[in-house]
């Protein structure tokens, strides 16, 4: 099987849909003749044509009105937004109209669109190519909200987006794109080739919207984590010898509560862990659900681990960065607790 | 020296109070503008957007060059779809005051609009319209009875009770759903044009915004993308003179014209006469045609005046003089064309009388048939657990966990 | 005292602050000649003039944008968007503009705007007219975000806003504009005369941000909501018998932990309730910290009590609202649990 | 007969290995443009939009009404900022590859257009720049150390290692903080000059954006509320031809000029040559001037070419031929300034070699100073505590208390 980066399989996952679909068109930003500053729609635009894969203006609010006027015709449009940090202005054609559309139309017309973006930090972007939004959509009723953690699930997920019937908002850690991420900035970088998971089968498979999966298994803690923060927790749990099970939500919404409260009540323990600002961040809307759902299996408070409540600042990134070392103090803390 | 800078708010001629004055609106003589063929490059007519296409003269007579496109039988299905709008309108404001609904918006003083543009598109084409568009749906033939299950919100309401009444949504009749927020349909309907392109196929798109909602950003995205990728799409602008309280000034039509929009993307434009029903439809066709033939996007100024409140929120005789509609130069789109088919020997008083009573028992058995399907607060509903269906194209466990414990 | 309703009240703030502060000034969609689709703002145009209270275009985006030029000026603005469902065109420029100014400039440039909107249902608004979008705010680092309950703090909490130099979200819920409202609509509606809280004093004064208040002491379980919920918790208790202690947040950012905190460990239970969609909503960020803060404190599960994760319906209104009945419920079972 | 409609996806003349080619930009003779008076009303002059206002002819002469503005001294202050900035880019551009920052962008070739603009506003004026105007500053005479410190995110830096390299803020020399979304700034321009009108003060503000930015919708956003108010706002639009590797036909400009945008506004506007000096300063003036005499916001498209890479992050010869700016017909910037000031014998050869040295001297010593103070992954930096400042304006609870689980 081919090793692939994120890169790499996110490409593949259009190619893949645009040669077996003829309703597949990728626009926004840079994506067309230059291939997206982040490369992902590179060599699309020659295979596929201008009529298929091109150039947008600068407008993201604009890119995603047509998106939803071409899915709304019964295209399949994935549009790129460059950075997440980039997708406000498109935020109300998002809430207002993609989210809607099917519920105010009694299901006469939708929106089958992906808005794909990248997120998080990591690469010395500052502010404004840093953040990591996901909760201001996973308040929105009517998107899906999916961020995936390696080159096999990159593909399957984008595949299983674009052949969803609903908006989907795809959020690709940028800091994954060409290799794992432990959070350790001063190790060197280690590309993808050597992570199992960037082993990626050719041609169409899908990996369900909805579905998490168990990175680790442990039985002490159990770790709610998706995209960058897999890998740091990974690294968290090897760092302290703490027996963490680790929960890669990999879709946000829709949310695999199954797997979450089988692990809570596995572990009765619980750490949450994402790059996004804490307050208000979806790791409280998971704290919420496992006290809801898991309140008498708990044997201490859930604890999250988070962005601070500040914008990503350009020159302490690594300050602001949820790291190894606090998500190991969180999983030493929730154990003695 | 240095000037004291101040800040500019414009401020329409007349209050409440004051004599209505539109001797400001300039009104070119019918017959005056000429036709460009469809493929006249944009730049070539620029000065369309500071002067206006108007077919009906005062004595009701059609001149010009826009002139002669209707026979006199499609005129009378056009006062007739414009008598109807107004009917509907009309019983509606009073379903709404009798408590039926919730809410109504008319257009009363705007129907040659929306009736006579629908008949330039085909099937197939869709409308990107705005809440006071009814005349594309009651032109198109659309039964009134499924407007009204929807403005009741009644067991029969298509979109389940879910949208204010006026805010329709009919696929089959070329009619996209309507949005309760300002210019977000704009840019989509590009969108919609562009797919059109992409596909090869032969359909346009008709985007709607009024004159307040130009001011919306969205208004912008659509004419980028519009001067970009030069997609079949028909950028209509409804300027009524009025957004709620505010005159189309606050929304920059003091310094320019709207129309005029268009030429910093090299998109063709016209102004039009909306309340000359021939006009209206011979700049639609206009457009339409070049639309189809891939010539692009036309961006249309319709020049006309809201006649009634804005909503039935609204009571204008707070902002503006109550007698306005009176005095303005454009006249009513209803009278006008009945004035014309009168000239030409194609009408009567007699048969207007006659066709005000068919359309009023029209509209009224429409009514009778919808309110047997309840209204907003009687008779029969939508199911409540239709509230969670929808929202995805399958309902995902956190709402049928919700669904159920609201005990369904 | 003078009796206001919450929009004699809220207009109160702004006259009296434009009579003591030049700097002020008021805009907005219909606020100028005509005073305000709700009549906030009405009769300030005719008191101070074309220059200080005017109507704006309709662009919310723009509305917002110039707020924040003005307010780095020195001015302060006090803009009003029509409809809290129509702030999302302007979300950009309050996430990554008014927020951040401050936070980027090192001080050098901020924003000390006020951004009112009336939000929340129960006027048969349908899905663009009812809308509760407190949880996006508080999600973004830099914003503050308030939401009175009454005429009283309405008034006080929006001269501390206009004063406060940080950008304020201050959000009204229109269902109490004219009284306050149980959440019963069969029930003959209520004028605000008759609430002691309507007595408004005349002049300036404040009501800190960052401040709750508790509007009914109770020793059961603890009940932290905010706006029309406020009333809606009272009767529910009122109606079960329940022995709440109903906390009003006023403010969510920044948000008062220490009356929180005391509540609940007194109580050892708490119910959470808000109007807006349940899922990411504020009430997952309380319900997290309720467990944070308190965990060992809470005899059961905190309750969260909200609209239900869809556009809010028109006709099904009193559906999706959550009244006095569905909070009522979650008190009877966080007692019993 | 049906068309089969088809997606128009505008695209460059030549791409990588093509000859460079522009002869499809007009470029009229210099001096041709009338200079018309600062109250004419903007529907008259709407022509300039599609002309462009030049000075120095292709011999070096300044002619035409728009000449004659600068004495020779401020005319070689004037090339000085430009090689200054010229220097400064390119320093740091070493600096980025030597990892001593993270990330630079440059405005090689587009000099001009910052540093003229900046010396036709007053002090209390106030820019708000994109990041490619560090002209603005230079040519204010900020310090240069301090906007290395910025750069560096060192511990000097005014804004705390907060902001991407040239994201600078300088509220004394009337720079706005810049934001790294792009738009953002052109309608809080607009904002601040209607704050100065509402004051009655005599402040102007001057707003910036690319061509490519254009397409954004806040840039709409500025013209409604300029053309509303008729603030003292100046709209400079600088089309250095390319966004990044998408030129500037995708953001409309292969339909129209920018310049025309602001027609559907009634705003004045002017097009002008961005790398000749005098046409710039002259233009920018009469802007100024119009803008402080109350008589409202003028908009400026800068027609020059972006010489460099987008940014360190971009390699220009994967979309366009390596050899275009050779081609490109308006020049150098500095080197027609040169030309111009040899021309009038005020200059020569040996005192440009001069005061090349001189402006690498004093870039290099600027250099020396701010790396003393740190680089981004050596030396001293800002306290990582105060990542926690200014947030609000007072510190909050839950900052102090993640301040502290940091360990602060
Ligand atoms: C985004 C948004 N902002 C504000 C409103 C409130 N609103 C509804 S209609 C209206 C006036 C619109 O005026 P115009 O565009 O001229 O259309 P008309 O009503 O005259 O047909 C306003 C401000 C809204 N619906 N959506
Ligand atoms: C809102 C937003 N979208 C996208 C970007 C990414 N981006 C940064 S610069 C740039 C190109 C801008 O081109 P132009 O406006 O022509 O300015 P220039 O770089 O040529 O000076 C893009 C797309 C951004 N910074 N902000
Ligand atoms: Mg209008
Ligand atoms: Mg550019």
């Amino acid at each position: 099987m081919a090793r692939l980066s994120m890169v790499e399989a996110i490409r593949d996952a259009m190619d893949c849909k645009m040669a077996e679909d003829e309703r597949v068109v990728v626009f926004g930003e840079d994506v067309g003749y230059f291939g997206g500053v982040f490369r992902c729609t590179e060599g699309l635009q020659r295979k596929y044509g201008k009529q298929r894969c091109f150039d947008a203006p600068i407008n993201e609010s604009g890119i995603v009105a047509v998106a939803i006027g071409m899915g709304a015709y019964g295209l399949r449009p994935v549009a790129e937004i460059q950075f997440a940090d980039y997708v406000y202005p498109g935020y109300d054609q998002i809430v207002s109209e993609a989210a809607r559309l099917r519920f105010r139309s009694g299901g006469e017309f939708f929106a089958p669109i992906v808005i794909r973006m990248p997120c998080g930090g990591g690469i010395y972007g500052g502010q404004t190519h840093s953040q990591s939004p996901e909760a201001l959509f996973t308040h929105v009723s009517g998107l899906k909200t999916v961020i995936p953690s390696n080159p096999y699930d990159a593909k399957g997920l984008l595949i299983a987006a674009i052949e969803d019937d609903d908006p989907v908002i795809f959020l690709e850690p940028k800091r994954l794109y060409n290799g794992p991420f432990s959070g350790h900035p001063e190790q060197p970088a280690v590309p993808w080739a050597k992570h199992p998971l960037s082993e990626v089968p050719e041609g169409r498979y899908a990996v369900p919207l909805g579905k998490a999966a168990v990175r680790r298994e442990g039985k002490g803690v159990t770790v709610l984590c998706y995209g960058t923060m897999v890998h740091v927790a990974e690294a968290a749990a090897e760092e302290t010898g703490v027996d963490a099970e680790i929960v890669d939500l990999r879709s946000l919404v829709p949310l695999d509560v199954d797997a979450i409260v089988a692990s809570v009540e596995k572990t009765g323990r619980c750490v949450i862990v994402h790059e996004a600002t804490l307050s208000s961040g979806f790791g409280a809307e998971l704290a919420a659900q496992v006290m809801e759902r898991c309140f008498y299996a708990l044997e201490a408070p859930v604890e999250r681990v988070a962005g601070w409540d500040t914008p990503y600042p350009h020159a302490e990134e690594w300050d602001y960065f949820p790291g190894p070392a606090r998500v190991g103090r969180a999983l030493l803390k929730a154990m003695e607790a | 020296m240095t000037t004291r800078l101040s800040l500019h708010v414009p401020e329409p001629t007349v209050r409440p109070g004051g004599k209505p004055d539109f001797s400001h609106v300039d009104v070119p003589e019918a017959g005056e503008a000429p036709r460009p063929p469809i493929d006249v490059p944009p730049g070539e007519i620029r000065d369309f957007a500071y002067s206006m296409i108007r077919v009906l003269d005062d004595s009701g007579e059609a001149v010009g060059d826009w002139a002669g496109e209707l026979t006199s039988e499609q005129l009378r299905t056009g006062l007739r779809d414009m008598m109807l709008t107004r009917a509907f309108d009309a019983r509606m404001l009073m379903s709404q005051r009798q408590g039926k609904t919730s809410f109504y918006i008319a257009s009363l003083g705007e129907e040659a609009v929306a009736c006579a543009h629908r008949k330039a598109l085909a099937p197939g084409d869709m409308c990107f319209p705005t809440y006071r568009q009814q005349g594309l749906l009651i032109a198109y033939g659309w039964p009134l009875v499924d407007m009204m299950n929807s403005i009741f919100s009644n067991a029969k309401d298509r979109l389940r009770g879910r949208q204010l009444p006026g805010l329709y949504s009919a696929r089959e009749a070329g009619f996209f759903t309507v949005s309760g927020n300002l210019g977000t349909q704009y840019p989509q309907a590009v969108g919609w044009a562009m797919a059109s392109a992409i596909r090869g196929d032969d359909k346009i798109a008709s985007a709607w915004i009024g004159d307040g909602s130009t001011a919306e950003t969205d208004f912008h995205s659509a004419l980028v993308f519009a001067s970009v990728y030069r997609p079949p799409v028909i950028l209509n602008i409804v300027n009524n003179q009025w957004a709620i309280s505010s005159y189309q000034g606050i929304a920059g039509g003091e310094s320019a014209k709207f129309a005029a929009r268009a030429h910093g993307f090299g998109i063709a434009s016209l102004r039009v006469d909306g309340n000359d029903y021939l006009a209206v439809y011979a700049a639609s066709k206009w457009a339409a045609d070049r639309a189809r033939a891939d010539l692009g996007p036309t961006l249309i100024e319709w020049v006309t005046y809201r006649a009634g409140a804005h909503s039935t929120s609204d009571d204008p005789s707070k902002y503006r003089p109550k007698d306005e509609q009176a005095a303005w130069p454009l006249g009513d789109p209803i009278a006008r064309l009945k004035a014309h088919l009168i000239r030409i020997g194609a009408w009567s008083e007699e048969r207007m009388r006659q066709m005000q009573a068919e359309v009023d028992a029209e509209v009224l058995e429409a009514a009778k048939q919808a309110e047997a399907h309840g209204t907003l607060h009687d008779g029969p509903k939508p199911s409540t657990a239709s509230m969670f269906e929808d929202v995805y194209k399958e309902m995902p466990r956190h709402l049928r966990e919700q669904r159920q414990q609201l005990g369904y």
